[in-house]
């Protein structure tokens, strides 16, 4: 069966309380399957963000998706924050596992490397790690007196993901983004939406190889030109900033949320 | 040449405390560190490479996001800079809540790379735009990366300073304190005392913050305020008059 | 000062006794380079490979340059053992950290990643483990009864490599070869040969940004076309085949090995 | 059709063996594991990935060497081949030294990737191409990667086979002993018997290692044998009589 699919039948490896694993706004965010995933009803993810997130989180969190989170943050920057993750916290409706960026790349790097655990410097003091029983305080065991943390590995069920380029074959090129290798390479499938499709094998051009993702991690991947939207893809097209300022705006209520669904997910508003 | 603008007294309190840097990594939606960073960067032969984190056109990094992290971790990124919802009198920063953890009054994006950064780059700058004793606070509501450490932690760097649109504080690491090491012209000892919700060292007489020399100042109007207004064109608009 | 030196500049910051780590024949061997160390004397490298390595490192120990040599595996494939290496072993004439691939990846990546130990499955059983006391097992803490293997990081003094591509600034471009990137990140500093020097800036090309090093892991770069000869630049030219038989015939007698070198490496033979 | 080879034979013992795996990876200087993963690619349309380590032509990785250990380590690759200087009965191998470790009589170029993917991949195939007492022993002088591990040792995978000119060894996990499942054309049990080092099971009967149908040596001598061609001449040359 061809990997390149549409995107409906693309998603079709994601289900109900798996774990999600989502890169950071500068990587590519596939925001068109984000929706297509709100619109089929998708619940209880265990949304993992590598590191952060803005509106794809927010979305899915405002419309019922998450159980639980863990990033290290999730936010629009100067934009503001992110009112449906900051309602849901404080509401306490999802679990919360706050992290710091580099606990999340260690993490998944672990299940990278068929690793139980990864390792990481600093944390210790940090509030953080009262937050976080499953990270563990060791003694390093190459010194004496030299605390380090222990991050169990995170191997996300599905890694989801948007990027410019994939041929027939279903390799992904994906430029300098190589978060998107780990997320690949850390989750047990991952699918992938692209702005364009071309022939040939990617893996064939010099040039590109060094930066494609090989089509055996990837379960599938959709067509979705300006799939990032209104999110930007670096070197393709910039934040639709207009948009995630309305956005803001209207999910402050979760009336206002509940319409930005309507006209921008379910497509049922003014039509 | 034009009366100095507070922005511009700011960027060049930053310019001086990355002197001799080799790498300057700047946080998203951080225009005066990244004007700072572009300044020393254009002033010395030899100034530091300056990378900004999200800007493919403005950053050294091809692995990844975690190469900020790796990279610092190497020990090769000589200066970072955070913000914080609290900062406190130990050089605590809070990225997280305010308010019980549990059940929190607001919440915040989150610690972002803090609690590893906040380790692993030697010279670390606090900024923050708003001085106020809401914000600079005796004991932050949650630690989100630690001032200091006790001396078995693996600690390679930390805050050196806190800069603010009132004063500029350096961080004593053995004390575990601040110090106001200069006012900002316009402002006062005492505004800074009646604004700062910690308690503070400082000497009898704190110097004001100097006015940038005149050839920083040129720098700093020509070819570094053409290079922000690519990146930061609002700031750029507001402080340098470029559109 | 320009990063783009003359090769014998370029070299000036290996110097004895330091952690030199070099890469697989499949990824580039910078060969001009080590012959240029070997006719500048070095001596008591302390040498690793990622992982394996042939005629490079089977060189600079019969040229006397190498006190201790980690690896995976020094040998020529089909073609035969290496003989100066097998020798120095079965003489005792260098001391030897004998590893398995991926522990010599997970001990610079973790140097990568500032960490001070790698972690790795396997080995447990492995008589490798009985002549690495460096090597810990420890139970991971995330489980009940589960041994695995701690690896001390390698933080290398320099790493040094060949590849195709670099820009004037000093950014080097790998393909494929991300063993390169690790070998840059894990070493304190790097020393690249290429076979052809551009002008711009290769961050500046999407195309070729993902698969470049930067420039400022780079302590010099030095123009070498086929540098990496006798052995193969992937996708630029093959092993010279029937000089590395050559060699082997050469080397498997001291004096044999002397006359390769008077030939290849020092230039005073029949001339 | 032409008499069947021996090494014909080979490949399709290897190529039963790897029926039904998703990602073969093949070491480098193996032309009877690389005909046989390309043999078993081609005659599904299911057939697996298969990767030659060294050969950027005929592999699939992009993430430097490292990636066949990470993905190994991730369980996408089902079958990995390994030799050994020896290998003995309880399915060590050893591609070290032999002799004592300290003062060897020989020495070999290294364990590579063995420690690691001998534990990590779910079918590991041994492929020896001197059969003999020698070679196959009852114990090996060094255990670069055991054959088998305590319950407790995590542990995916392991060799599941020994395939030699002479021979097909299963391997029994649970026993820790190879088992003689044929022998192939032209050789005999007492041929096996008298040039192996190590105690084996077999039953009563062991059968002839069956010949390979006519549309797997039909695949092999075409399309397979041009592949073949491009990446082991020599061995083309000599078995598929290709130039």
């Amino acid at each position: 069966m061809s990997k390149i699919r549409p995107l409906d039948a693309a998603l079709a490896a994601i289900s109900d309380g798996q774990m999600l694993a989502v890169p950071a706004d500068y990587a590519g965010v596939a925001m068109e399957a984000t929706r297509a995933l709100i619109r089929r009803g998708i619940r209880q993810l265990h949304l993992v963000t590598l590191p952060a997130a803005s509106l794809q989180a927010d979305l899915l969190i405002g419309a019922g998706c998450v159980a639980t989170v863990e990033t290290s943050a999730i936010g629009f920057g100067e934009l503001g924050s992110a009112p449906r993750f900051t309602g849901a916290v404080i509401d306490g409706t999802i679990a919360l596992k706050d992290a710091t960026c580099p606990a999340i790349h260690q993490a998944l790097r672990a299940a990278e490397m068929g690793n139980p655990f990864g390792v990481l410097r600093g944390i210790i003091g940090s509030d953080l790690l009262k937050q976080r029983p499953d990270w563990k305080v060791i003694d390093n065991p190459f010194a004496t007196d030299d605390p380090i943390v222990l991050l169990p590995a995170i191997r996300p069920d599905v890694a989801l993901f948007h990027a410019p380029l994939a041929d027939r074959l279903g390799n992904v090129w994906v430029g300098r983004q190589r978060d998107l290798f780990t997320l690949a390479h850390a989750a047990i499938r991952s699918i992938a939406t692209v702005e364009r499709v071309q022939d040939g094998n990617l893996l064939d051009d010099e040039a590109m190889a060094g930066a494609t993702i090989p089509a055996f991690y990837l379960e599938a991947v959709a067509l979705a030109p300006r799939g990032a939207w209104p999110l930007r893809l670096s070197g393709h097209y910039p934040d639709d900033v207009p948009h995630l300022v309305g956005y803001l705006e209207l999910a402050a209520t979760e009336a206002g949320f509940r319409r930005y669904l309507d006209d921008h997910v379910f497509y049922r508003g003014a039509a | 040449m034009d009366s100095v603008k507070p922005e511009e007294v700011l960027i060049d309190v930053v310019r001086r405390l990355i002197a001799g840097a080799r790498h300057v990594a700047v946080g998203a939606n951080s225009p005066i560190p990244a004007a700072a960073a572009f300044l020393a960067e254009s002033l010395a032969p030899d100034g530091p490479d300056v990378s900004l984190q999200q800007s493919p056109e403005h950053n050294l990094w091809t692995d990844g996001g975690r190469e900020l992290f790796d990279s610092a971790g190497q020990g090769r990124i000589d200066v970072f800079f955070f913000s914080g919802a609290q900062i406190d009198g130990r050089g605590n920063i809070n990225l997280n809540v305010i308010g019980d953890y549990a059940h929190p009054k607001t919440r915040f994006p989150g610690a972002y790379g803090s609690a590893y950064l906040y380790f692993m780059v030697p010279r670390i700058i606090l900024f923050r735009t708003e001085h106020s004793r809401r914000t600079l606070v005796e004991m932050v509501d949650f630690i989100s990366a630690p001032g200091t450490s006790p001396p078995n932690v693996f600690r390679r760097g930390g805050p050196i300073a806190l800069v603010t649109p009132l004063c500029h504080f350096s961080f004593d690491k053995a004390r575990a304190r601040f110090r106001l090491q200069s006012v900002h012209p316009g402002h006062s000892v005492e505004e800074v005392l009646d604004n700062t919700g910690f308690a503070f060292d400082r000497f009898e007489d704190v110097p004001p913050t100097p006015a940038p020399p005149p050839d920083v100042l040129n720098l700093l109007r020509g070819p570094v305020a053409a290079k922000m207004a690519a990146i930061y064109p609002k700031f750029a608009g507001e402080v340098f008059n470029i559109h």
